[in-house]
């Protein structure tokens, strides 16, 4: 009983750590990765002894106490109790939410099965939609305690936006439940271990053996569900292109802007848990999550026949790094498309969740039906 | 007491608590975050008796969408002006209270409800299941919902729609 | 140089006695107009399918204080992009009255160009829209591109314009307050 | 319901941006009404910067104006420094050396691609396309290294005199200038790619700010705000100056007169300004860069410091300033964002008796509430990023 | 285990919360959000007495009560917003035109 709250306890431990931690690096990256696209040096004091690298450890510690020593600014007809409240519940959700996404899969120490994730639910991706769907708060009530006309308008933008593409997002993973069958994200990860020919019926002989090779991964099975899911996902992050909350040329810094020191922090550091949250879900819904491809329990089985056996440590090693190889991949995706593309514009951001997510969505689901029936 | 037990007074006194601040507060906005928190208190009160789905859900469509919409309509009229604080309808409202949650408890009391629960089963309030009696059972109810829904839509619509000269 | 062109002869048969004076200055056209009458005679080189001067390039006015006898003198800029010709027009106005027609019914650029002269010079556009300063604010006194405003004058400090609804709360107030004590004991 | 109840508007947000708000550049202040997020009016507050260039200039030499010059539109200094000189020459009615005329075309070509390059870079960085800014801002700093390594100073730089320029191009220049406009093209390139075929950027651009071509006319406006509408008029054409005669340049036109076209046209006239920049390097004659008038320019440093009459003429022109007779001119060059004009009027002393200047961009912000009306907030930030109003000019 | 009765008792208590909102407050918003807690109240009710009763009926129930709430809020929200519109007011006091 101790050792298996112990157990949860480590693991929920661990990926809070790595989470809040990745959102520090990020940051970093952000910084640095920018000024790699736009020909400049960037951050160019954190360095340690002259060495730019080092930059690193010295933003993930100077960034925090510099945030922190700075005052905490009320504006003074503002809601001081909401004010307050409205971090936190920026970046709760965006921290609770990695619960349930699966890290790896099960780990073997003598008798004792550990699954690494922090909470199974049978419900999994539901849960992870509910968690989401509570982050639009930290933005409304930000906006509205801090009575301030710009940060109004970035509210009443940031809900808008949330909630309607929410529905995009939650339409576009029907097609990924609808294959796998199940709405634990443990189990869809496991579903992508196999290959797509497992999918296809004996009578399809061209297509198997044309891409039947192929690992099966949401990507290749549901490809329009990624990009779809992908555009929502940006969208409720709040970044460029979608960052109307924000505006920082037209509406200053939207929701945020009457606030500093440590809660602003927490506005921030929730934005770059959320990357890192999304680029999770992306690797676990559509990548394969903590799959290698061929990998399996005891090592790898690649289609033409070859094999390489490995001890079960080595593996479950391989496939954590693989999530997290993956997941930074996929953090570092959305910040290079930060510095792509100019920022769209309210009505813009609303015509393409309505009348562009939605119907590719549910064209998605329907087709996807389509051919599972016609595949069973 | 058992650890359930503890659980469940906890919720119950917290759900008490935000309920009578949504009801007293006189600040619209803190009213809805009471109400927000009532919910969320509600939904895992659901998780704790088996009804996952449903709680979650609870979150995704009462907290994530419609308290959302109401603060989206609280900030688009921003009524600044706090409402009157009359006495009239205050000893009515009160007298209507009691007697309702009197007479509520009275039939609580005399009724003979089962203190044990059905043993349920690893399914029970699984997604599958609930899946199965609304596509099944209640599948005519389940598409009047849909239309339903529709109507609202092009309701609200209606009704927020401007006026164009 | 011969002080008139064949364009300025047009103008002067036009508009007979408005016309004070024509001039010619570096290859410029110039003429003196009286104000009387002052729109009627921009319609006429605005809508005149001769002159067409139908842009209005620039408004702005020039100070003879103690050096000519009508104090001030408004100067316009008007183009013709058709005929590739400017026309410079220059109205007296006495320091008594300081006023014109304004232009703003023909040209709609006119509204910010005459607005900045009657900030700067005090010279009133009849019929002007919206006649407020716009270079400098409200409170300012005098109108500094007149000759006899001094260049080191000190305007005097406005007080903090009271808006509805502004508040400052106790604790920078304090702030506020330590901070000017503080001055105060140094220096 | 009442018959005769009429329906209210909603409630009207009145929303101050500026006078301190990112997009405005510091000094500018929209006074707007919204309802939700649509601009119903917007009344345009300026003179935050008002420094009081003309009464300024009123207590300066003839000579020491151009320093204040350079302060007017300081995205394109070099133009306003041409500008106000030729103005000044025409009063006193002399003309440069050809050298010295085409010396004064390539600066002014170079301040104008600095200027649109300005421009159109933060617009597109306000915009939130950072990426595509910083291109241009790269492509803007060589500009600004090779102005400093001709004239000294980066953006104030005080190049040109009355009858000349301050010194003859450093020995390198026509093939540094080369080797600026091979990256320049690449980077602008890249910001094609980047910007002008981006969707999502000609969404936000295309069809936002549009004005007709009569009312652009009807408001005086003149650069490219009034080219994207299709009036082919660009002072450099119309009324030529210098030796733009005899250089090959076209005027990129618009059609439609929005955002859009504004930074298309921008963005060709980068285009045309490096070919000006080319051809008058390659037909720039030899020859002084001075007129040869001891009345208005000052001696050799060695005369100076060497005899008593070049000390005494180089005294008499800095204490009183050159003698300009008296008289008045307009004369106005195509600046960055249009017809630059300097009205000079001279009572035949050593001092301007009233320097006035257009200001184009002080004419075009008279413009911007009929741009925005009717279209959203987020609008207002092109459009205003493609007026390209510069607070040093517009306020003066 | 708690007994049934607790949950009964909650709801209740929460339903006669309601009751006391919609009748008492004199704003619209805060009188549709009282309304939203009656039938949460209700909804706890189905949840406790479908695990009490082993049958998923009560959870679909609750799954249509969501839905009819939705409608009804957002239905409601766009009269508020209409009803706004013409009196600048939310008192119910004020929406009288149609009283006897």
């Amino acid at each position: 009983m101790i050792v298996d709250i112990g157990i949860i306890a480590l693991k929920a431990f661990l990926v809070l750590f790595m989470v809040l931690n990745l959102a520090g690096v990020l940051g970093w990256i952000e910084r640095k990765g920018s000024a790699l696209m736009q020909d400049r040096i960037g951050a160019n004091r954190a360095s340690i002894l002259g060495f730019a690298g080092m930059g690193l450890i010295n933003t993930l510690v100077a960034d925090p106490i510099k945030f922190l020593t700075k005052e905490d600014f009320i504006p003074p007809r503002g809601d001081k109790f909401l004010h307050t409240l409205a971090p936190c519940m920026a970046l709760f959700p965006a921290l609770v939410t990695f619960a349930v996404i699966p890290f790896g899969d099960t780990l073997q120490i003598g008798e004792r099965v550990i699954n690494l994730q922090v909470a199974n639910l049978n419900i999994g991706i539901l849960y992870v939609f509910a968690m989401g769907s509570l982050g639009v708060y930290g933005i409304v009530i930000g906006a509205w305690a801090s009575n301030n006309k710009f940060s109004l308008l970035g509210g009443v933008r940031g809900s808008a936006q949330m909630i309607s593409y929410e529905v995009a997002m939650g339409l576009s993973v029907i097609g990924i439940l609808m294959v796998y069958g199940t709405l634990e994200l443990q189990e869809i990860a496991r579903g992508q271990g196999t290959l797509i020919r497992e999918f296809l019926p004996e009578s399809w002989r061209f297509l198997k053996s044309a891409i039947g090779w192929l690992p099966a991964w949401g990507i290749f099975l549901q490809p329009l569900a990624f990009l779809l899911f992908f555009t929502a996902a940006v969208a409720e992050t709040k970044r460029v292109p979608f960052d109307l909350p924000e505006g920082e040329s037209e509406i200053v810094a939207g929701y945020h802007v009457e606030y500093s020191g440590g809660k602003f922090l927490m506005f921030f550091a929730g934005e770059f848990a959320e990357i890192v949250t999304a680029a999770a879900l992306m690797t676990t819904l559509f990548f394969g999550g903590w799959q290698v491809p061929y990998l399996l329990r005891d090592g790898f089985h690649f289609p033409w026949g070859a094999s390489w056996l490995l001890p079960h440590l080595a593996v479950v090693l391989l496939q954590v790094g693989a999530f997290a190889v993956k997941v930074v991949f996929f953090c570092w995706l959305q910040i290079l498309l930060r510095w792509s593309v100019p920022r769209f514009r309210y009505d813009q951001v609303m015509r393409l969740g309505w009348k562009m997510l939605l119907p590719l969505a549910l064209f998605n689901v329907i087709v996807t039906a389509l051919v599972i029936v016609a595949v069973q | 007491m058992t650890s359930s037990m503890m659980i469940f007074y906890l919720l119950a006194a917290l759900l008490v608590l935000s309920s009578l601040m949504v009801v007293f507060q006189r600040n619209v906005v803190h009213c809805a975050m009471a109400l927000v928190a009532a919910l969320f208190l509600i939904a895992i009160l659901f998780v704790t008796l088996q009804a996952a789905m449903v709680g979650v859900l609870q979150i995704l469509v009462y907290a994530g969408a419609i308290m959302v919409l109401f603060l989206f309509v609280i900030m688009l009229l921003n009524p600044t002006a706090l409402e009157p604080r009359r006495g009239l309808s205050w000893g009515f409202g009160m007298l209507v209270a009691l007697l309702l949650a009197g007479a509520l408890a009275a039939l609580v009391s005399h009724n003979e409800a089962p203190a044990d629960p059905f043993a349920a089963t690893e399914l029970f309030g699984a997604p599958e299941s609930l899946a199965k009696s609304l596509f099944t059972d209640f599948v005519l109810p389940f598409e009047i919902a849909s239309v339903l829904l529709l109507i609202a839509i092009v309701g609200a619509v209606v009704l927020a729609k401007r006026e164009h000269n | 140089m011969p002080d008139t062109s064949p364009n300025l002869q047009f103008i002067q048969q036009q508009l007979g006695a408005k016309v004070l004076q024509t001039l010619q200055a570096q290859g410029d056209d110039i003429i003196i107009l009286d104000r009387a009458g002052l729109r009627e005679s921009f319609r006429l080189f605005k809508e005149d399918s001769k002159l067409n001067y139908d842009f209005l390039s620039d408004i702005t006015a020039v100070d003879y204080w103690q050096k000519k006898a009508p104090r001030f003198e408004v100067v316009y800029q008007v183009t013709s992009l058709k005929n590739r010709r400017r026309l410079r027009v220059r109205v007296p106005v006495p320091e008594s009255d300081p006023a014109v027609e304004s232009l703003t019914p023909l040209w709609r650029g006119a509204n910010f160009l005459e607005r900045e002269v009657w900030d700067l010079f005090g010279i009133r556009f009849a019929g002007h829209p919206d006649l407020r300063r716009i270079l400098l604010y409200d409170e300012f006194q005098g109108h500094p591109l007149r000759k006899d405003y001094p260049v080191n004058l000190c305007q005097p400090r406005v007080p903090e314009r009271k808006v509805e609804g502004t508040f400052v709360d106790e604790r920078s107030h304090n702030k506020l307050a330590r901070l000017k004590h503080e001055l105060g004991s140094k220096g | 319901m009442k018959a005769d109840a009429k329906e209210l508007p909603l409630e009207i947000m009145e929303l101050q941006m500026g006078p301190s708000h990112p997009a405005t550049h510091g000094t500018i202040k929209f006074n707007l009404k919204l309802e939700g997020e649509r601009v119903l009016d917007c009344d345009v507050e300026v003179g935050f910067l008002h420094r009081g260039f003309d009464k300024s200039c009123e207590q300066a030499t003839w000579t020491q104006v151009i320093p204040y010059t350079d302060r007017l539109n300081y995205a394109s200094s070099l133009i306003n420094n041409v500008g106000y000189a030729l103005a000044v020459e025409k009063l006193i009615g002399v003309e440069t050396p050809p050298r010295c005329q085409y010396i004064r075309v390539i600066v002014s070509e170079l301040a104008r691609i600095y200027d649109h390059l300005t421009c159109c870079g933060m617009a597109a960085s306000e915009m939130g396309a950072i990426t595509a800014g910083f291109y241009m801002i790269e492509a803007r700093e060589m500009i600004t290294r090779l102005v400093e390594n001709l004239t000294g100073a980066r953006l104030t730089v005080t190049y040109v005199r009355i009858g000349g320029v301050k010194h003859d191009l450093p020995q390198d220049f026509a093939e540094r200038v080369k080797q600026m406009f091979k990256t320049i093209r690449r980077l602008l390139e890249d910001c094609d790619r980047l910007l002008s075929r981006n969707r999502i950027f000609i969404d936000r651009m295309s069809n936002i700010g549009t004005i007709s071509q009569e009312s652009a006319l009807n408001y005086s406006l003149t650069g490219p705000m009034l080219r994207a509408t299709g009036v082919n008029y660009d002072v450099r054409k119309v009324f030529p100056y210098l030796v733009y005669d005899q250089l090959d340049f076209e005027v990129p036109l618009g059609t439609k007169g929005d955002n859009y076209d504004r930074f298309v046209c921008r963005i060709q006239e980068i285009a045309q300004s490096m070919r000006i920049v080319e051809q008058a390097l390659e037909k720039l004659p030899v020859g002084p860069v001075w007129i040869d008038d001891p009345r208005f320019v000052l001696p050799e440093k060695e005369k100076v410091y060497n005899s008593i009459e070049g000390l005494m003429h180089h005294f008499k022109i800095i204490m009183e300033g050159i003698q300009v007779p008296p008289g008045e001119t307009y004369f106005a060059v195509e600046g960055g964002n249009g017809e630059l004009g300097f009205y000079l009027v001279s009572d035949g002393g050593g001092r301007p008796y009233r320097v006035r200047v257009r200001p184009p961009c002080f004419i075009a912000m008279g413009a911007f509430h009929e741009l925005v009306k009717g279209h959203m907030i987020a609008d207002i930030i092109p459009t205003f990023g493609m007026v390209n109003m510069i607070g040093g000019e517009c306020d003066r | 285990m708690v007994p049934l009765n607790h949950y009964l008792i909650l709801s209740a208590a929460i339903f006669a919360i309601g009751v006391v909102g919609v009748v008492i407050r004199r704003n619209l918003i805060v009188v549709l959000m009282s309304i939203e807690l009656m039938l949460n109240a209700v909804n706890l009710t189905f949840i406790a007495f479908s695990r009490f009763l082993g049958s998923m009926e009560g959870q679909v129930v609750v799954f249509f009560v969501m839905a009819v709430a939705a409608a009804e809020a957002v239905v409601g929200l766009a009269i508020i917003i209409s009803v706004f519109r013409h009196r600048q007011s939310l008192d119910p006091q004020e929406m009288q035109l149609l009283k006897w």
